[in-house]
């Protein structure tokens, strides 16, 4: 990786699955990072290093395997809490996003009613209809236990949050909010500092699902001004079996504990437990170190490439995508035409052709793009789609893979005649 | 092209112009699925007559997979006795499960054969099987009321 | 690895942790595998392989590597699911036996009232004094939300579960009893056939801990007769990041889930969800497919070895190491003194050294014990010991290791000049 | 070998002859402190006189590090004034972070400098610290209590 120019070419190169060929000798081209993302060598091998030199459980032995071991899953820690800029102590490993936002529901819902974050009858909880289903149901159910209400922000025609009634949505009764940075469908970017503003008014905690920002652009929870924030490491270069729950050390260190268990106590008899300090307070059981050891060689590798660089060459492709792509005839993105506000995600319909169908004669191809609801099956509906096809774009893309999924889209549309 | 083994000439005719396709009012049981790994939904009437299939309507969005599957299942099993219906259930959830091994016995599945394609693409025999199965709860349902209801004269 | 004798030695070489040397160029004796296991080359490769040509998000995707990814994932449940003599859809899989045991006591949690699985006022939850932490605190969280009542089987100064009491432990009351295969402290396997015939005339379900039984010896759920069994991949030569609920599919498919969001869901509108069937009801987001692929590859490793030698071989060294420690002065073995019902886990006390002290001793020989209360703590204060020093045993020590730790343990007494 | 590092003579001493172990009934404050992951514990009574350490006495259980320690803090910080006793600490807290990098600074940590070592052993550091943290929240509680009952004087 040089500090030169960005060459997506030349840095596909460092990720292994790109030498593989996929039906009938196709080049792969991977428009699905959406959905999980490719890994570079360097993260594979920081997990072998991990397992071949420095295994051992944390938190529990004194030997140098073990000292070795805790300095590699506390150095990964550290390295997450600079790429965020927050804190050493504000961030609990989990095993995905989906783990982080239940952990958040389940947290709040384990508070006494005495504690600030008890969610009572009457108190409201505030989501939106781009969520992807990990950023709704855990909230729904939560709701449901305690008797709060939930609303929400619905979405205009065009896919954008709609805030125009953001008085009425976000009253004093909002105890949360929890809301997605970017569509996972449509590629919007909210109006985030707005939400952020009235919520913390009202004094409610804006949770945001940053799944497909942390990825795509560079963030920092102090300028956001966020409570919690939620992703995934398998979306960000990094392994599977990892996510990161970060949240501001005021609030993590006065809520209950989510999963208990092993490492996560101060002290414990039959009958009754007490908490340790934050992150591990959060942490229970012998953790994923190998999967935090990767995230960490991820996220340093987004850092030598640059935040900026990677966000750029994303915008580049997309913008290239979706101006062709709705010059199609028959064709319709489903999300803003625009690219103010947007990141790197294309969802569109082909008029009489199923998207399943169209991923399929895609996939004939060699191009990976996603069909379906996408996890947001509110959305689907407010959009009036059954489903549809998805384009999502990463550093590893090029323009040939643009050139490649348009020429698909004639492709499909011959292949069914319409 | 394996993509032509996937969409035979048979299936993009059922897929454009669906059999059975419309709910009927006269009907014994209605159910309705979801394949929620990609939102298409079906509903499907059914009605049987002396453990007879007499008819089957249905409705939905789906994959020309899924709606060429449901066309040709109902026109198949329409007018068949409900064991022979499931003898060919079973006989094409076999086919489903073949990996691209059989082709399909086609005195038995007749235009459903076309549908031997799918068992080499795993994340569509979902598609193919939906209405399948969506026949399979119904007469399921259908056939245990008709049990019971039957009991119920029996007892009253 | 062959199908004759059994050679750890040779069988190290598969290991490639082994190659390394610990403080000034010792050899590594690592005796913590009750913490956790090393790892194989084969499961590394596993994890690899999937990573550089099958990478891509389950249940989702219609295009060849999604085909690849789902194959091999669900391929690793059926391996699971084999080797605890289960089926497929019994296997669920989790981040550790930690949330494994969490989701069960969550998802009871969770029931409503009408539910056979509801916990309520009255209602009794066996554990034991042996319980690990992880199998302890969320069954005592759960009682605290249910108001139920938590009763236990206490210990015997020999370190055996005292059943003589068994009757008025587990009463008509008793809805679940939760209880450790074989203790992580003393090595103690438990009688399960005589508490689970109690659990089962009674109505209770049964919920085994099996994180140090699954790796060491042949598991048969259907033999034992339990309902629910948990561990972690990471002690039988898995990854990190994975662990494992096995469950009798008549109960999973009745009970509620824990994590909510993407792919475990029916159905989604803005205010409700319905769920998918099992496994997939119990698996939210993204999975840890990577994890699970390397667990199957771990278990594949251990089944060419066979479960039996593999158990044997640590019952060799075990009695081994038994009757030399037990035979130095001042050292006391916490547990069974003899092979009767035991594992391959020895703790012991040197007199007049704290435990910390001796790990540190015999780490400068590099020798990897854990010191400690092992995450569990009223045990500890059962056997009247502020902690213990713990050696475990797996399929890679060797009578070398034993001899060493003997040896290890004289130096300690020397350099304290006790 | 770097265990001798570890266990300088001085620690040993300390371990088995500790000086201010069992509690005192003279105190300001008491405070319990555990180390959750060895299970090690500590209960330490603090008398304050005038924004002076009066006296400590301490007892637990716990490895040679964190007696030792204990030992030698107690006796080192008995009859300083607290903002000497918390400069004392800053200086220990350092050494503990200095990853074997500094012998230490003799003129104020006195015989503390014997657990230079424990840096070189990062899981070790937790029970050096054990019970100066213990004094640090003792000494903190006990100003703050002294603080409010003097605010409670004034106003009342
Ligand atoms: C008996 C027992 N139960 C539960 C656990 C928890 O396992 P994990 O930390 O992998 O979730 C362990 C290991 O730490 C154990 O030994
Ligand atoms: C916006 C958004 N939120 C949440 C998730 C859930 O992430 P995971 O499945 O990795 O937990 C995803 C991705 O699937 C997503 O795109």
């Amino acid at each position: 990786m040089t500090n030169s120019v960005f060459d997506p070419v030349a840095l596909r190169s460092d990720f292994p699955i790109f030498q593989r060929t996929v039906r009938g000798g196709a080049r792969l081209v991977f428009l699905d990072s959406g959905a999980t993302s490719q890994k570079p060598r360097s993260v594979l091998d920081a997990e072998r290093n991990f397992y071949e030199n420095h295994n051992a459980a944390v938190n529990r032995g004194s030997y140098l395997l073990a000292e070795e071991a805790n300095a590699a899953y506390e150095s990964a820690r550290q390295s997450v809490a600079d790429f965020l800029n927050g804190k050493f102590e504000e961030v609990i490993f989990t095993k995905s996003a989906t783990e982080s936002l239940n952990l958040l529901a389940y947290s709040f819902g384990n508070s006494q009613s005495s504690s600030k974050f008890a969610v009572k009858p009457g108190d409201g909880i505030v989501v939106s209809e781009i969520e992807h289903h990990a950023n709704l149901i855990p909230w729904q159910q939560l709701a449901k236990r305690t008797g709060a209400e939930l609303s929400w922000f619905s979405v205009t025609p065009e896919g954008r949050l709609d805030l125009s009634n953001i008085d009425q949505v976000i009253t004093e009764k909002t105890k949360i909010v929890a809301i997605t940075h970017q569509s996972n469908v449509l590629g919007t970017i909210i109006p985030l500092a707005e939400i952020v503003k009235r919520a913390h008014a009202v004094g409610a905690l804006v949770v945001l699902d940053a799944c497909q920002s942390v990825p795509h652009f560079s963030i920092d929870v102090a300028a956001l001004g966020i409570d919690f924030l939620a992703f995934s490491g398998h979306k960000a270069l990094g392994p599977t079996g990892i996510g990161v729950l970060w949240g501001r050390s005021e609030l993590l260190s006065e809520m209950e504990p989510f999963l208990t268990g092993g490492s996560m106590i101060e002290s414990v008899t039959m009958t009754d437990a007490t908490w340790a300090p934050i992150p591990r307070r959060f942490e229970a059981g012998v953790p994923n170190m190998a999967q935090a050891v990767g995230l960490e060689a991820a996220l340093k590798y987004l850092t030598e490439v640059g935040m900026e660089r990677v966000h750029g060459h994303e915008l580049d492709l997309t913008a290239s995508a979706l101006s062709q792509i709705s010059d199609i005839p028959g064709v319709k993105v489903v999300g803003p035409l625009d690219m103010k506000d947007r990141g790197g995600v294309i969802s569109f319909t082909v008029e009489g052709v199923h998207p399943h169908d169209v991923g399929q004669v895609l996939d004939s191809f060699g191009i990976a793009v996603r069909t379906g609801h996408h996890c947001a099956w509110p959305l689907m509906r407010r959009m009036n789609v059954v489903g549809t096809t998805r384009a999502s774009f990463y550093l590893y893309n090029t323009e040939d893979d643009v050139v490649a999924l348009v020429d698909g889209i004639r492709s499909v549309q011959k292949y069914f005649g319409v | 092209m394996d993509l032509d083994s996937l969409y035979q000439e048979v299936i993009l005719d059922h897929y454009k112009h669906p059999l059975h396709k419309g709910l009927s009012e006269e009907k014994t049981i209605q159910v309705h699925h979801v394949n929620p790994s990609c939102g298409d939904e079906i509903t499907l009437n059914l009605l049987l007559e002396a453990n007879m299939v007499a008819d089957i309507s249905w409705d939905g969005v789906g994959c020309s997979i899924s709606q060429a599957s449901t066309s040709i299942m109902s026109d198949l099993l329409i007018g068949k006795s409900i064991s022979e219906a499931f003898s060919i259930l079973d006989e094409f959830s076999g086919l489903m499960q073949s990996k691209g091994g059989s082709k399909g016995n086609e005195e038995v599945l007749e235009d459903a054969v076309a549908l031997a394609g799918v068992s080499k693409f795993p994340a569509r025999i979902k598609c193919a099987l939906l209405g399948w199965m969506a026949f399979k709860d119904a007469a399921s349902q259908g056939m245990s009321d008709e049990a019971s209801n039957k009991q119920g004269e029996e007892n009253g």
